[in-house]
């Protein structure tokens, strides 16, 4: 699905509802039930993945268009990617603890914890086998986060309506968020098939 | 704590700390690739792949590896196993490599091996860190043949491909749909803990019977 | 006709004309007790001093405790007699009230009195003292000395005096027997007041359940200077200040603040017929209207003396009509459980229920089912259910900052409209007095 | 004399769960009944069994988890009704029942019971059958009486008749709409009779206008929109159904008023984007369940500014 065929906002669409990260591509599982217990938390952590995969998505790209490529090294792309990121990482973290001090106080805590955000690694991934440009590159990469951070934060405000609730001792945490995970998920299905 | 005999780091991989069902790690692939069990035997076969070698490397150059760069240090290893994993079954498994997609590099990113290089290879014995990277493996690919299995079968009325239960069902569709993979995980961890729970409680009982 | 009204609330007890039928039209009949119990913590603010002893005889009207501290109020005799004890007993309050108890010797003895004259020429700067020395607090329920309600400090401005005749608490029909048989001197209290304060305008708000009243009152305050009628929409909590400022004059009390923060002072008619007393007479406060009701052989409204004891005052209505499995004071709504009906009447009680043990039962929680029911019917505009849900979770810091629980009114509107019967208002009210007691400690 | 001591209020509403759930009952039975009516004993069937499969899944739960047996509150009973309501008439049986079961054990009991569920389970239910077994779920019945009108528009004999918003047929008469005389699940197709349901639950304020004037507001201004008839929008498929009967759902909708205003709107707008460009004919199902996920964010995004908090007057 090219950015030229289909527009922007369906282009949105697509990587945000009908392909979300969460409930059709299944990347990203581990910060979304580890880290969706409160509304706040959740945000921020959506908020520092939009963030980080916008970059990734930028850098991944333009590595391996210039580098990988013209030196026939494409099945490096893994190891390349994956340095790439967690090397970004640190060094958004070290620039944001410099310059952008209520920024990092806010999501400094999330980075560290992106770097093995498998939806991060999976967005570079799939620009490079979808053969998207720089811009849709960059612009799935954001988007796609952008449904993450839906997901999250509709998960972390479920789960605090539900701190409340009597929920049977064996499901309590991980069970219980899959489940809600499952129910969304079939709410979502609800957006299959509107890109086409 | 894992034990200190080898059978006892082997089997608390399967069991006591099995990654998919105890530790809720590397859960991903356990929603995503369980359609069909045979997906999720290659899944696990993958990982345990993956995880022998990179725990193997990673314990012999525990003492090289400085501190500070340790965690990239581990990803370049476990990065290595899967590129080679992944090109060798590109080549000798094409339906399996097509089938789990993009999946297969993401084993990089998985936090169990990860967790095992840091947690278990770079402080233990070279052949104690294998047998923990075959229990970890053994115990991940159970759980996965596991999702696979219950997945394929209520989805689809096969395990493996055998027809199991009959033409008169009518396969519950959803649960090889994206759906199917969050419940069918949600409602087997719940039991699973349901039963363990009560294991705890009975053998607390007993305990306490004896005391 | 403008119906004033706000927005939130409920209207309990429709079915029954909120309880009021039984009493309704029962005329206020005076029942002298033999013997009175007067507590000295009456009113809000330090309890008064006894300066009395046993064996001394005192006569109706004779100060019988002295105020204490910046917004104390004397105590004065109700009946005349001998003074038989001076002990504490266990009133509605958490610990024992000091009280004064009286024994009736039946000659009905007035003190000297000084009265002030008619409320129009009486000077104005006497007024207030007169009100502070007659005993007088809100009679409402609040129990807040009226005086100082009165004497707004320097740079609060207070345009308008509002006279709470609304009456919305289930039962109580006292206010609006008071209105109907006597509106002169609730409409002199009301002067009174507004003289004293320099105040232009005044406005007597009532229900329109009761347009009885309104008519009277309408009348009495034909050709008063600044004195006006308003007509209020029958609903609960209509007669809460809070409510009773915004539904009449549009503006809100600020939070944690007085009513005079809002430019008003809100007194009940029965507080302004007693001020009325005081000026015109130089009476003390002795004596006040209450509604007796529910299981009681024949529910009335009667003049009673303050320091009457519960058991004097239902055995005057013909007694229990079953054995009583609950008795408070004030309506349905918020009325305050009495331990015994060995408890007395007090300055601010306008209603005595009582309660069969059917009756007395209250049902079990159930589940909340989210009805949103509890938001709808908050005056204060509040969410119980998410205040709730903090109570059960103990987040009490959320509760105080994030969902405003002290300014909760406890009217109980949110319990009353709950279908699955969540015990909201007295949680709030554990949370408030929990909170309340935190911050004393800071 | 033993007086019991407590904080007011001391006399409360009538009103309970078990007679709220009574009202539903009540505004659901003209669409029973019309569904009865209109697709004869078998759809009776569906409904029983429905009924009777959501009360027992309640029963046989709360029994082996030692919890209070609250079936008296009748909510498994309206449950089970609406699950059985969203069936096509022709169903086999064992998918009402499999329905009930899901609706009230993992969707409604797994969470905690009665006003735990984040998720309407009569919805859910339908979904999880919808995607599952999705023929047996769309194979409409023509009503067996009131035939003849609108036999023509469909073409189709009387087993699975698709509704009209699969064929798109513009040309059925509006009575043919209102009455019901359309294939479509049982409770979906009489409007008139949903009609009074709800008119039923406005007067006796069991519910409040809110969420389904603005869901079928919605529904008519963007159908408008996007150039269908939007009388047609709302009379055919389940928008009035969904609107009166699921989104209304106390548990799983938002509690305050302007919620409850943005989670209609909200449904309304995802009903026609689904059916514009999605891959369903009729997407009520799936914009209420993804409201549903959303409501824990519009309550509390969606607080009133508290009494008193306001500058104080000069």
């Amino acid at each position: 699905m090219r950015l030229s065929e289909i527009g922007i906002f369906l282009f949105f669409v697509n990587a945000a509802f009908s392909n979300n990260f969460i409930f059709s591509r299944f990347l990203g599982n581990c910060p979304y039930l580890g880290v969706s217990n409160k509304l706040e938390t959740a945000t921020g952590m959506g908020v520092a993945v939009v963030f980080v995969m916008g970059i990734a998505s930028l850098f991944c790209y333009l590595t391996y268009e210039y580098i990988l490529v013209p030196l026939g090294l494409q099945y490096l792309n893994t190891i390349a990617f994956i340095l790439i990121i967690a090397a970004l990482v640190q060094f958004v973290e070290m620039f944001m603890k410099k310059s952008l001090q209520s920024l990092y106080s806010a999501l400094g805590i999330y980075l560290p914890l992106i770097t093995t955000n498998c939806a991060v690694l999976g967005v570079t991934i799939l620009n490079m086998n979808s053969g998207f440009n720089l811009l849709e590159s960059v612009l799935s990469g954001v988007f796609g986060a952008i449904g993450f951070l839906l997901a999250i934060v509709l998960m972390a405000g479920v789960r605090e309506r539900l701190e409340s609730s009597e929920i049977p001792k064996a499901f309590k945490g991980f069970p219980i968020s899959l489940i809600i995970a499952g129910f969304m998920s079939v709410a979502f299905m609800g957006f299959s098939g509107l890109v086409k | 704590m894992p034990k200190n005999n080898l059978r006892g780091v082997f089997v608390n991989g399967i069991f006591n700390e099995n990654p998919v069902f105890r530790l809720v790690l590397g859960t991903c692939p356990v929603i995503a690739v369980t359609t069909s069990a045979i997906n999720g035997a290659g899944m696990g076969l993958a990982a345990t792949f993956v995880l022998i070698g990179s725990n193997a490397v990673i314990s012999m150059l525990r003492n090289f590896i400085p501190g500070k760069v340790r965690i990239p240090a581990f990803i370049v290893v476990i990065c290595t196993f899967v590129t080679m994993i992944q090109l060798l079954m590109q080549a000798y498994l094409p339906s399996l490599y097509e089938a789990l997609g993009i999946f297969l590099p993401l084993i990089v990113v998985n936090c169990i091996i990860l967790a095992r290089a840091e947690a278990f290879a770079s402080k233990n014995g070279l052949m104690a860190s294998i047998v923990d990277g075959v229990g970890m493996g053994l115990g991940f690919t159970l759980a996965m043949v596991l999702m696979g299995t219950v997945r394929e079968l209520l989805g689809n009325g096969t395990v493996f491909g055998f027809s199991l239960l009959g033409a008169s069902f009518e396969p519950v569709l959803l649960f090889i749909l994206a759906p199917g993979g969050f419940l069918a995980y949600g409602l087997l961890l719940g039991i699973i803990n349901a039963i363990s729970n009560k294991r705890a409680a009975s053998k607390k009982h007993e305990e306490v019977k004896a005391a | 006709m403008r119906k004033y009204s706000f927005r939130g609330g409920i209207h309990p007890l429709r079915d029954t004309h909120e309880g009021k039928e039984l009493t309704r039209n029962k005329p206020i009949r005076e029942v002298v007790a033999q013997v009175v119990r007067i507590p000295m913590d009456m009113h809000i603010g330090a309890p008064s001093e006894p300066i009395v002893k046993k064996g001394d005889r005192v006569l109706i009207g004779q100060k019988i405790a002295e105020a204490v501290g910046g917004i104390g109020v004397p105590v004065h005799a109700s009946v005349s007699g001998t003074v038989t004890e001076v002990a504490a007993y266990q009133m509605m309050h958490k610990k024992p009230s000091m009280c004064i108890t009286i024994e009736n010797d039946g000659l009905e003895e007035w003190v000297q009195l000084a009265p002030l004259g008619d409320v129009e020429t009486a000077a104005a700067d006497k007024i207030i003292p007169a009100v502070k020395e007659a005993g007088i607090c809100g009679m409402g329920g609040a129990c807040f000395p009226t005086h100082i309600k009165m004497s707004p400090p320097a740079g609060k401005v207070v345009d308008t005096v509002l006279l709470n005749g609304a009456e919305c608490e289930t039962f109580l029909t006292a206010d609006f027997r008071l209105m109907l048989e006597q509106p002169e001197r609730v409409v002199n209290g009301l002067r009174a007041v507004m003289r004293a304060m320099g105040v232009k305008r005044g406005i007597i708000c009532i229900e329109d359940n009761k347009p009885e009243a309104i008519q009277a009152i309408t009348k009495a305050a034909a050709g008063r200077e600044g004195v006006e009628v308003g007509t209020l929409k029958t609903k609960y909590p209509q007669g809460g200040e809070k409510q009773l400022i915004y539904s009449v004059l549009g503006r809100e009390v600020p939070a944690g603040g007085l009513p005079m923060d809002a430019g008003v002072v809100v007194l009940n008619v029965g507080t302004a017929a007693a001020i009325a007393d005081a000026v015109i007479e130089g009476k003390p406060l002795i004596s006040r209207v209450t509604t007796i009701s529910g299981a009681v052989a024949a529910p009335d409204n009667l003049l009673l003396r303050i320091g009457t004891l519960l058991k004097d005052a239902a055995e005057a209505c013909g007694g229990y009509a079953k054995e009583p499995g609950k008795i408070f004071v004030g309506g349905s709504m918020t009325g305050v459980c009495a331990p015994n009906d060995e408890a007395s009447i007090s300055k601010a009680n306008n209603g005595l229920v009582v309660f069969d043990e059917k009756d007395a039962q209250l049902p079990d929680e159930s589940s909340c089912i989210r009805c949103g029911r509890c938001i709808d019917a908050c005056p204060v505009w509040l969410n119980p259910y998410q205040m709730k849900r903090d109570y059960q979770l103990g987040k009490l810091d959320e509760m105080e900052k994030k969902l405003h629980v002290m300014e909760c009114v406890l009217c109980g509107s949110c319990s009353y409209v709950c279908p699955a019967r969540q015990y909201l208002t007295p949680a709030f009210k554990d949370a408030k007095d929990i909170i309340t007691a935190r911050r004393m400690k800071q | 004399m033993n007086l019991r001591v407590s904080t007011g209020p001391h006399l409360l509403t009538r009103e309970n769960t078990q007679t709220l759930m009574l009202d539903v009952l009540i505004a659901l039975a003209p669409t029973t009944a019309a569904g009865i009516y209109l697709f004869g004993l078998r759809a009776a069937w569906v409904l029983c069994v429905a009924v009777i499969a959501a009360v027992l899944s309640e029963y046989i739960w709360l029994k082996l988890m030692k919890k209070t047996i609250v079936i008296g509150d009748l909510s498994a009973v309206v449950t089970g009704l609406i699950v059985g309501l969203n069936m096509p008439a022709g169903v086999s049986l064992w998918i009402p029942a499999l329905g009930s079961a899901i609706a009230i054990i993992l969707v409604k009991q797994l969470f905690g019971g009665i006003g735990h569920n984040f998720m309407n389970p009569a919805m859910f239910a339908r979904a999880f059958l919808l995607a599952s077994w999705p023929a047996r779920m769309t194979s409409f019945l023509l009503p067996e009486r009131l035939l003849g009108t609108s036999q023509a528009a469909f073409g189709v004999d009387m087993i699975s008749g698709a509704t009209p918003l699969v064929t798109k047929a513009r040309n059925i008469p509006l009575s043919d709409l209102l009455l019901g005389n359309i294939p479509g699940t049982i409770g979906e197709v009489c409007k008139v009779a949903i009609l009074i349901g709800l008119v039923y639950m406005l007067v006796v304020k069991v519910v409040s206008w809110h969420v389904p004037v603005f869901f079928v507001g919605t529904v008519a201004l963007m159908s408008w929109l996007v150039g269908s008839d939007p009388l047609v929008a709302i009379l055919s498929g389940g928008v009035l159904f969904g609107a009166v009967f699921m989104a209304t759902d106390y548990v799983t909708n938002p509690m305050q008023k302007i919620g409850q205003c943005i989670f209609g709107l909200g449904c309304g707008a995802m009903v026609v984007i689904i059916r514009s460009w999605g891959n369903y004919p009729e997407g009520v199902t799936y914009a209420i369940l993804f409201m549903n996920c959303l409501t824990p964010l519009i309550d509390r995004f969606s607080s009133k500014r508290v009494y008193g908090m306001v500058k104080k007057h000069a």
